[in-house]
């Protein structure tokens, strides 16, 4: 789950690490009034998530309240790469003279967390990785000791922050460490982070990323979820505990997981098809879920035909057929199903679904054949 | 002969009364897997399974009283972590996990404890393990196998149970099927399993099947292009997923460009792997 | 530095562990008018750091608040193995129907800490620890990892608590684990972890033991030191970083080192005479510690002559001369000195001193037999 | 030959500027130790002893420019567990720590830390390492021994120093003298540094000085008994300590009956071990 910057900064300054002073609000008349709380030049920064916000225009400098107003105005109307604009962060404007990269992410080759840190901060970190890798420095860190001391002094001394400024990049690395930790973040990250002219450094934007595994166990972080940011079919996938991206095509797609659901995906591209989403109903899906898992794909209109292929394993073939049955009575569709069981109580689940209006298939070369046939044929 | 498990296997399920341990359990002593005891915190003295499996509230109890010796964990995510470090210290030197979801951090604190012993961990997010017609651990489903001698090592879970049947379909058989999961980290890799496919007699032939994401198959690559002698064949999911998109594993984001299902197939061939279009071609390129 | 029950207890309430409702205090007014705020029947404590207060007379129950007030003012007037009572505990009183003991240290051998329960609790542990280990659980805790759920589960159901308490036994455990971590303790214990007649989990009696060496991270923890019961000459040699122990005999002696100070006190013993303390001035000793180290000693009024024996590493016996020269010129003694420095800078230290009145060694062996020979001769 | 330090030996001081650390560094330098870097965070790019040692802020970087093999430690005790794991991630095989004061809690952490890795600890508060005549890593007075055939452990600091002066005054040598440290969670044991004498073709008998406390004395007693073949002379410190009082060392409390200076003397007389009645005594039972 990705947070927003101002949701990222507002834990970054829980755990000690400086921000600029600054509010979100998601209309125009309340970001002049926070620029003259603020007094001074303003920055006004669109709440997307999604990156090259700068780059597309999303950030704007405003020297005047008024300005503010107008800048903030003018961001709430845009769209980001089809992402529109609902809230904007007002912050002071900061005199930047150096700007530092720090993040944290997980090392999977490794299996141990990452810090990375470079002098060359900003925008073009990206390319400054790609380019020249030696420009930024890396360390791991023990997960079962956690970050040392010394490690964050090595980074301060091998990105060549100047001296005096040690103690507090230290004290942000380890407010960054906890931030991570105790969020169960999968990347904590500060670019840039400043050096300002009056000798403060500060977490001028801020990203995380949160593993939806351990969101159980955060419950304020669960809470931060911008539900505005996905479509209807996403929330209420999420809902049901169901894996589901909606994608161009026209055949929409059930399948009990993911890399089957992504051979299935390959195959019908492979029959010439382009599949309609991507969705994984997990293991072990009771018969509730597949249902919602059936009503889900049957709301994108584009969908012309449904392919469903389980191979029962945790899940069970027979809880699967009833699932599809409760959905059937329930959503009255005409979109042809093409439907291939395998597996555990794959022969239940037939039996179940014999007087259901359905085409089956025995494998899955067949099914993505047949399913493709009946877009074609439509 | 086969990798991991076999008949000499004495297996315990811990989260035995569980919904999904309980109906997998009963799976696999149907199979012939000698389940030799359960865990379940709280339930120790009960019995499962008509009274044919004793239920312990400590695996390390269990193990005493017990000698199991291989353990498949059914616990839901938020307690997974804990039972594979309980199993681990009770001194189980094969722990296959077979829970979904459990939390990467988790699995990095996990793993650095277990590479300091001798310990391996199949899985998470893993259908475990199976050799046809002796053993089998975890829940692939055990009539979609035979009894051969093609290893099969795979990321996916249910895509693992597509090409078993395409196999046995084409009366070809299993000498051990591992399923690794699909999660980031885990606890065997591809580089482990085809190690122990290459020093296996009964292996002849191996299957993997990969997904995007990560570069475990880059690297199963590498030691097939440097020491294996034995064949392999491939299949990568994921070809036609959207670059950047999440595809529900948390491995298979694609990671800065790297990862992609054709640079695999390009490592893989280059290694002289054949790699299939669709899981149902495996069995014509092995028979090639 | 070990800490009073009511001090332990007080740190494990703030870790979620039941204690019994009570007070501390040093008069026997104050503790009636606790019996009578709690109600009941109640248990006045003493409070000294010694063990065996119970079976010294130092618990006694109280079914009055008249009865509390007069069995406060007979422990008040009471001395336990040499320490005066000055302060009691004023508890409620429990119905006790199983007592546990739940205790977690440090095996050194292990090199990790271990807790420890038995279902046999109370105050003869450490008989049936002699008697009957196998009725004492143990289970060692990985410092990296710290104490797993499954572990504190283990303890429970290894020796046999009912399992309705599991939950609650649980929380316990994970509370004093904490205390322990977060304390720096060697020892955090409860004896006896009560069950209660209305089903209660109560600590009634608690100890811990801190690490002196980790006081500097735990003010909190620090500022807890009952200073009452040290000795002034120990509160002084604290107070300067000197490891002071006050014995019996009448050869005082300033030794650096823990080892070479045992070997001087074996000595001693072995040529016939008693050493009146072990004073340790620790590595790289100044002046000014070695002057409070001098004064320290000759405030001991047993002390007849005294034997200080310097073998320089990392402290210089240039620097324990200043020290021994520093505090002559300020406690006009009379008492005999047997002086040996060996090592670092000891022919500095011997010139320093040569114009000081006093005896002189070469050997340890030769040291001990003069200051003998100058007790005996006195 | 020796053990663990000699002329090859490429020492790395952590907290070289401090005043103990300038101190010894000076000493070992005049010794004849191979100073080759010290370290102190914020101070990298300066130098010590007239421009002859440059410091670094970070151990790895002073190990990647100077190809530092062993490191002696002298910060303070609430920075010592943090320069200790900094060494061994920097991939330092000795470590050597002076530092008395360190929290046991910090040192069970380090020590199961280093447990996992290739890194061999001497200390904390130790007097540190002298092959006399070759390499003084630590701060036992380099005067006091000559070069010999004798191996010298021991668990106290200034007590080692007499003991190597006793030797000295008798005529005799130390091949190598290790200083192990009196706290109860130390780097290196009694029984490490045997095995290590055993194997050195150099040393030919071995002085051990133990003190009460611990069972570190009869371990050793019991490896002497089974598989060494070379005499050892021992010294137990703490005879006449009342039981139950603590005399500084945090090793030396009598644990529960246990560890009493009259049982480790019996273990190792039982071992075949001379012990004698005080240090001075050890020349004279060497000789014997």
């Amino acid at each position: 789950m990705k947070l927003h910057e101002y949701q990222s900064k507002a834990i970054f300054a829980n755990y000690g690490i400086p921000i600029p002073r600054g509010r979100v609000t998601e209309n125009a008349a309340e970001a002049r009034a926070i620029a003259e709380e603020l007094g001074g030049r303003v920055v006004v920064k669109s709440q997307v998530l999604v990156g090259g916000r700068g780059k597309a225009g999303g950030i704007r400098l405003a020297k005047t309240a008024e300005e503010a107003e107008t800048v903030a105005a003018q961001l709430l109307g845009m769209t980001i790469k089809g992402l529109a604009v609902r809230r904007v962060l007002v912050d002071e404007a900061a005199n930047i003279e150096t700007e530092i990269y720090l993040g944290i992410t997980n090392d999977r080759a490794a299996r141990k967390p990452v810090i990375m840190a470079s002098a060359a901060g900003g925008v073009d970190i990206e390319e400054i990785a790609r380019q020249s890798p030696e420009k930024i420095f890396k360390v791991h860190v023990d997960p079962l000791l956690g970050l040392r001391e010394y490690q964050a002094r090595d980074i301060a001394a091998c990105i060549d922050i100047p001296r005096e400024y040690w103690k507090s990049f230290i004290a942000i690395t380890r407010g960054l460490w906890w931030a991570y930790c105790e969020t169960d973040a999968t990347l904590a990250e500060i670019n840039p982070l400043v050096i300002t002219a009056n000798h403060q450094l500060i977490a001028l934007d801020g990203k995380m990323v949160i593993d939806d595994n351990a969101l159980f166990r955060r419950p304020a972080i669960a809470s931060l979820r911008d539900v505005d940011e996905d479509t209807e079919a996403e929330v209420e996938a999420r809902k049901h505990g169901l894996a589901y991206i909606q994608l161009e095509g026209q055949i929409g797609c059930m399948v009990n997981g993911a890399g089957l659901a992504m051979a299935t995906m390959d195959m019908i591209k492979l029959q010439g098809g382009e599949p309609a989403n991507f969705l994984d109903i997990g293991g072990g899906a009771g018969a509730d879920k597949v249902a919602a898992a059936f009503r889900i794909i049957l709301s994108d209109p584009k969908v012309r035909a449904v392919l469903i292929n389980i191979f029962g394993g945790i899940t069970r073939c027979d809880e699967v057929a009833r699932g599809i049955l409760m959905a059937m009575t329930d959503v009255k569709s005409t979109i042809p199903m093409v439907v291939r069981l395998a597996g555990t109580n794959a022969e239940e689940g037939r039996n179940l679904l014999r007087n259901a209006q359905m085409i089956t298939a025995e494998t899955l070369f067949e099914a993505a054949q047949k399913a493709v046939a009946l877009v074609e044929g439509s | 002969m086969s990798i991991l498990v076999n008949q000499n296997t004495r297996l315990l399920v811990q989260g035995i009364t569980g919904k999904e341990g309980l109906f997998h359990t009963q799976q696999m002593v149907q199979y012939g897997t000698n389940v030799v005891a359960g865990v379940t915190p709280g339930k120790g003295g009960d019995w499962v399974l008509d009274g044919k499996i004793p239920v312990f509230d400590s695996t390390k109890i269990a193990v005493e009283y017990t000698g199991a010796n291989a353990s498949v964990i059914f616990v839901p995510a938020q307690y997974t972590a804990d039972a594979i470090f309980e199993a681990a210290d009770a001194g189980i030197p094969l722990i296959v996990c077979i829970t979904e979801g459990v939390p990467v951090q988790d699995m990095m604190k996990v793993r650095n404890y277990l590479d300091q012993k001798q310990v391996r961990l199949v899985g998470p997010n893993c259908p475990g393990l199976l050799t046809p017609g002796e053993c089998k651990v975890g829940i692939i489903p055990g009539n979609i196998a035979i009894h051969g001698e093609i290893g099969v090592v795979s990321r996916s879970g249910t895509l693992t149970y597509e090409v078993l049947y395409a196999l046995r379909e084409a009366g070809l058989g299993a000498s051990t099927c591992v399923g690794i999961g699909g999660d980031p980290i885990n606890g065997t890799s591809f580089l482990d399993v085809l190690e122990m496919f290459e020093d296996d007699p009964r292996t002849k032939r191996v299957v993997l099947i990969g997904e995007i994401g990560g570069t475990d198959e880059e690297k199963a690559a590498d030691f097939i292009a440097t020491r294996m002698t034995k064949p392999v064949v491939a299949f990568i999911a994921g070809q036609s997923a959207p670059p950047g998109k999440r595809m529900g594993h948390a491995g298979a984001i694609i990671e800065g460009g790297a990862g992609t299902a054709a640079e695999k197939v390009n490592a893989l061939k280059l290694a002289g792997v054949r790699v299939a279009n669709h899981p149902e071609e495996i069995p014509g390129l092995l028979h090639h």
